[in-house]
């Protein structure tokens, strides 16, 4: 596929792009902060992305969809990226729809997909039990019990874990912590006994939540993927929410990178616009080199899904690596740039930065992914 | 015995005596003493260590006794730092009218105005803040444009300032105002003092990306102010000033990382956190690509301080004092952020809470401190204006 | 049968014919075909390949046949691209008068100077030179100083060039001078075309760092140039100039890793070199550190290759063609330049030999390959020229 | 010790300076690798450093030397580094006087080091075996035989190697390469039988030579440090041979600086001196910083030695990988700053830029000395 949008990606973009501007600006962010909003959105605006028909993108038109897409989903996502919006649609579409289409028995997708496309249930995903993200490092135990499963271990960063109604819990049947064998993907009601919900709030403004399980009960038949096999829906799982991650981060590093050019463009000292100071010039040159390339992979990465090709893992990876780093270096650039103004809470400077770090933390940060890189060519 | 020797035992016995035991704990931020007309203090003991130490001109020990100093010289002040230290004695009395005005007036002042300003900072009695920044001109920090107008038996100020710190808690205010329009920019400001309770003066904090701050921002609005609070002379204000920041430049550069080569050490040292939040392998930091980058910059951290360490001992050795104090501010500030950014990296999502209890102390701090970090590049002259200083007065590029 | 099909067909069965076999193997670098009057052809077949394309205009397949081009469309070339590399042909003609001097006399020069020109260049008969920069001038291109002065029926050339590649071999140089001394300095240049054989022209082969090389100085002394050599508008010859900068800048981008994404492949990737050198553990490269050094390199390649291939989309999409060639060009050569810095370290010593049998061929071609690649920042426009340029003509950056 | 050098240690530096500069500038290193010099040094030179007491800086009074210690020779290396001197003062005297002294016998060190500091004797050590650094990843083998020792095995980038007289061999008696127990260093004559010199020549014209042991007789009384426990005066003697290699490349580092520097100031293009502009001022002035702290790391670490500190091997490869780094930038700088220029033969540009990479890959580059300060600092 050419990496170029197709004309109905390109007028989704412009839709979302009039939506997004018009009713999410930056601006929104700020008051779901000041107001400590303990859901971390705003239940109206995701009833309007609702009705534009976004939580069903990626979902077949026969479970309810319009089957637009990663790359549709994508832009969307960039999008949101640029003012930071905060809603469902990662947990819920990006992970939980994927979950759902990759994994999930026809019974469970007939049940589920049409509910999520029609935004009446928000799906998480509990994965993390450390710091860092690190998919087979779980300790969490999914054993038999009379009546299905028990679920026992302790999640953290469980993206929109306080407002999900559903969990998708990565437990482990066998093996020890590390071992990529052995992991089961469960569905969990999040009100069921034995599920503890602590929400945390994260420094970008947006929630999370530690959960804990306490021999709440899972279904046999309530799987995604295969049992003991879990790893390998998870990693495509995985895979799909770091491509449409990094076209998230993508379009808050539009805005972050054309914020700053502007400001060079129109910021005076010493009798001079800044941005003919070539010091200042050179870096932004090379910011532009890197955001074009960051454009590039994460076009690629998500016309690598909607082709299914065989290299999504290795296009993963890299959007996810590069996007953190662009993120990082343009977000510390338009602070230093802006100079002290960009530190007062008052500017918006500040979200990008926090956005940039929480985003790279999220399903896995540079170093992990060169090094899963590497692994997958062979070195 | 010699007399610095009986200088050690004098003040040995005088501290025991004179420094309240409370005194001798580790002080809670909120405990630190500031002095000024408005000081509240939580520890009472607080008020009378700065009493006792001002009593002697401890609090500012090298200035003249004629200003109400210690009037110790650098032998004794060294001993009297030594015997502090041995104590753990808090500070009696944080001052920026100590730490930065003090110097400025004893090397420009009229011999009226040091001893009408001077004693009454060195008893604390006085709380001042600094007005430099404006909003509008940041690096070109010459560019100011809050003016002070003759108005024959006053000067008229009229403007704004932005980072005084502490401006909503001072009393004073030493001020770069412009007094002459039409001059180049570096020869039309002067250096005025002024009461903050002066009619027209109002303040408001500024909330940084990191939280609370002490920053502010000052607005004056027709204030008067005496003719005699000129420092210096009409529109010579620069040289003051320029003398100040030099001053500031090298107490930012500080905030980098000492000579001790860790690169911070327990909770803010890299390869303590790392061992703990990235996990250990034979007794190595588990993930080879952070150790090395951490590595790295610990290695950065020790050729910096054995850098100051090697400026410290060229100036001993009698070389002339190198305009390294850009090139610490410079480096000092940038490898301090990188610090941060290796703790985040290092710490994944714990470095990264805002608030709630599901985050320890130490980690929502580094939260905070991380960001605060950020300005360390920008305030006191940014990184771009170190690469200038260094380019032009350390190596002679032209212009 | 589609036209297209037929055409594929009859251009298969032609070249099938006037292919010569040897043409059909990897070509030594010694067997390139450069044409010109001086031409020897260690390998005889060189010859009659290049007249068999010449026969059909194919050394220029593009070019309009009126003037000995081939005439060929965009499908038509694509599909004489594929079929001479199904059948691994060697190019005919190697031709600065190809790659560079066509293109601008196509846009620029006289009906009658394209009808004098271009054959013989189709046919490689004459062979090119580029005469652009000069000693004192750099990046600074416009400074140039070689002038040429109107005597009435013809133009004085005096002064020198620097990078002329092949002068030494060229039978003609295509060449800007200075025709107006006292315009500013874009606007009194102009684009002249003439005989190497003039008397007054000398050249000497330039040695660099990395051995010896293609490259020339040039020397005119009072060469006379007929009048109508000149091509375009007298002193307008920068337009043409920056016409086949643009062009150049695009060639040498292309010197960096393509959208393959490994880096480089066989001896010169990065990940193979290192497993042969640094070693394997558990599949892996055993040096970790190393490691991620060149998966950071690979995954830049590949994110370089996927927007060099998004730009072609984009054009192919009717996008108007972006600034993109600077960028290319910028990150193209520094990323080669990585490329080579990370396969020495890969490989220690053995990729620092200069000569003797103890190192292998190609150790002892990256060695000279590394140095090499330093120029690709420096030639066709600086690093430096190219992030000028996108920062005003890109991002719109004030001067 | 103060991070400053004494009098007699600039006296001696300004004296070593006047020398180099009137003797031994960079044009000589030209004229040896356009003569194709097999020596790799000017012999006449050399005895014109002998007659001055360079070979005998860091030895005792006792053997014949002026005690003048590493930083004293640090200074002379410096000085020789600033016009890529070439001569045998690393191997014969860095590296093979501190051998001794570190770890000779007392007859061996009266027999040896009095020749070496009247410059008679050349002593070459035989280390690596692959193209890295790993002076553990030793398979040449050194057994008993009837009559003391035979040595098999074949070693590489022996500095000097074509010119010893005496190798200091690096061999194993037990254990597998990479061990660092089992090794044991032996003293063999270069014109043993069984010992074949195959003389290199590197990109920076020095020369190196390869080397194979088939059989070489070596004497049981002949070695230096105690026997399988080689790896622990290898150690100190290869920090020291790292800290005077890190004062040598200081020396080629402030020149390629100073020069660069220079050439901002007069070169003009676009009607100014490149120099003014913004780009390259602050690339300049960050490379001042790094140089500063090369300077200070280097004197750390001579006097490390001189104070016979505990922490020699973190201050060695503090200085190695600083300078190895440092050196790599400045040799880039210096060659983009001066264009077309700095590509040509005719410039001395090449010459640095060469050297600067032999240099990095002598006794370990920048990687391995992170990571062995890693783990010297225990994480």
């Amino acid at each position: 596929m050419a990496l170029v949008l197709n004309e109905d990606q390109q007028q989704l973009k412009d839709a979302a792009h009039a939506f997004i501007q018009d009713k999410s600006p930056v601006s929104a962010l700020r008051k779901l902060r000041d107001e400590k909003n303990p859901d971390g959105f705003d239940r109206a605006l995701w009833q309007e992305m609702v009705e534009l028909g976004w939580p069903g993108i990626i979902i077949p038109e026969e479970y309810g969809g319009s089957e637009f897409g990663y790359t549709g989903l994508g832009v969307v996502l960039q999008e949101m990226g640029r003012t930071l919006t905060a809603s469902p649609i990662m947990s819920t579409v990006l992970i939980g729809a994927s979950a759902y289409m990759l994994g999930a028995s026809e019974v469970r997708k007939k049940a589920m997909l049409p509910e999520i496309a029609a935004g009446k249930k928000i799906v998480a995903l509990a994965l993390e039990e450390g710091p860092r993200h690190a998919p087979y490092n779980i300790a969490t135990r999914g054993g038999p019990s009379v009546d299905g499963y028990r679920i026992s271990g302790e999640k953290t960063f469980v993206l929109d874990g306080q407002v999900a109604d559903e969990l998708i819990v990565v437990a482990r049947e066998s093996g020890e912590p590390g071992d990529r064998d052995g992991l089961t993907l469960f569905l969990v009601d999040a009100n069921a006994a034995g599920v503890k919900i602590t929400p945390t709030r994260m420094a970008d403004s947006r929630n999370a939540a530690n959960i804990t399980f306490n021999g709440a009960s899972a279904s046999g038949d309530k799987i995604i993927g295969e049992k003991k096999k879990g790893a390998d829906v998870l990693d495509a799982i995985l895979d799909r929410a770091r491509i449409g991650l990094a076209a998230e981060m993508l379009g808050a590093i539009e805005v972050a990178f054309e914020t700053t050019v502007e400001y060079l463009k129109t910021r005076q000292q010493f009798g001079r616009p800044i941005g003919s100071f070539q010091g200042l010039a050179h870096r932004a040159a090379e910011m532009f080199c890197e955001v074009e390339l960051s454009k590039s992979v994460v076009l690629d990465a998500l016309s690598a899904i909607d082709d299914n090709r065989d290299d999504i893992a290795q296009a993963a990876s890299l959007a996810k690596a590069r996007l953190n780093d662009t993120f990082h270096l343009i977000s510390c650039e338009m602070l230093q740039m802006h100079g002290g103004i960009g530190m007062t809470d008052e500017a918006d400077i500040g979200f990008y930065m926090k956005r940039a770090r929480v985003a790279a933390a999220t399903f896995g940060d540079s170093a992990f992914h060169r090094d899963r890189y590497a692994t997958l060519e062979g070195y | 015995m010699s007399d610095l020797e009986q200088f050690r035992q004098e003040t040995r016995a005088w501290l025991e005596e004179n420094c309240p035991p409370s005194m001798r704990t580790p002080m809670p931020e909120d405990e630190t003493c500031w002095g000024g007309r408005n000081a509240v203090y939580k520890n009472p003991d607080s008020k009378v260590w700065l009493d006792n130490m001002a009593s002697r001109g401890w609090t500012a020990p090298m200035w003249p006794k004629e200003y109400g100093g210690g009037g110790l010289n650098k032998d004794e002040n060294k001993i009297l730092q030594q015997e502090l230290g041995r104590i753990r004695a808090r500070p009696a009395l944080s001052s920026f009218g100590i730490w930065m005005l003090g110097p400025a007036l004893l090397e420009f002042a009229s011999e009226e105005q040091k001893k009408h300003y001077l004693p009454p900072i060195v008893r604390g009695e006085i709380r001042w803040c600094q007005g430099y920044s404006e909003p509008g001109a940041g690096s070109d920090l010459a560019g100011l444009q809050t003016k002070a107008e003759d108005m024959g038996d006053h000067y008229l100020v009229n403007g704004s300032k932005i980072w005084t710190s502490y401006a909503n808690f001072a009393d004073w205010i030493f001020c770069l105002v412009r007094t002459n329009p039409q001059a180049p920019k570096h020869e039309g400001i002067s250096f005025l003092l002024f009461d903050m309770t002066s009619p027209g003066v109002t303040t408001k904090p500024i909330q940084l990306i990191s939280g609370s701050s002490p920053f502010c921002e000052t607005f004056f609005d027709n204030v008067k102010v005496p003719k005699e609070n000129l420092v210096g002379e009409l529109n010579k204000g620069w040289t003051i000033a320029k003398a100040l920041l030099q001053h500031e430049r090298t107490m930012i550069a500080g905030m980098g990382s000492g000579p001790g080569g860790g690169g911070g050490s327990g909770l803010r040292s890299p390869s303590v956190v790392a061992k703990k939040y990235a996990g250990e392998a034979d007794g190595r930091i588990a993930d080879p690509a952070l150790r090395d980058s951490i590595a790295a910059h610990n290695m950065n951290s020790r050729a910096f301080g054995l850098t100051v360490q090697r400026t410290t001992d060229e100036a001993k050795a009698g070389a002339p004092p190198g305009p390294a104090s850009s090139m610490f501010k410079y480096y000092g500030t940038e490898q301090n952020k990188r610090k941060y950014e290796l703790l985040l990296q290092a710490m994944g999502t714990q470095a990264l809470g805002w608030e709630d209890s599901t985050f320890e102390e130490h980690e929502l701090s580094i939260t905070r401190e991380w960001l605060r970090s950020k300005a360390n590049s920008i305030e006191g002259g940014t990184s771009e204006v170190q690469l200038n200083i260094i380019a032009k007065r350390v190596l002679g590029l032209p212009e």
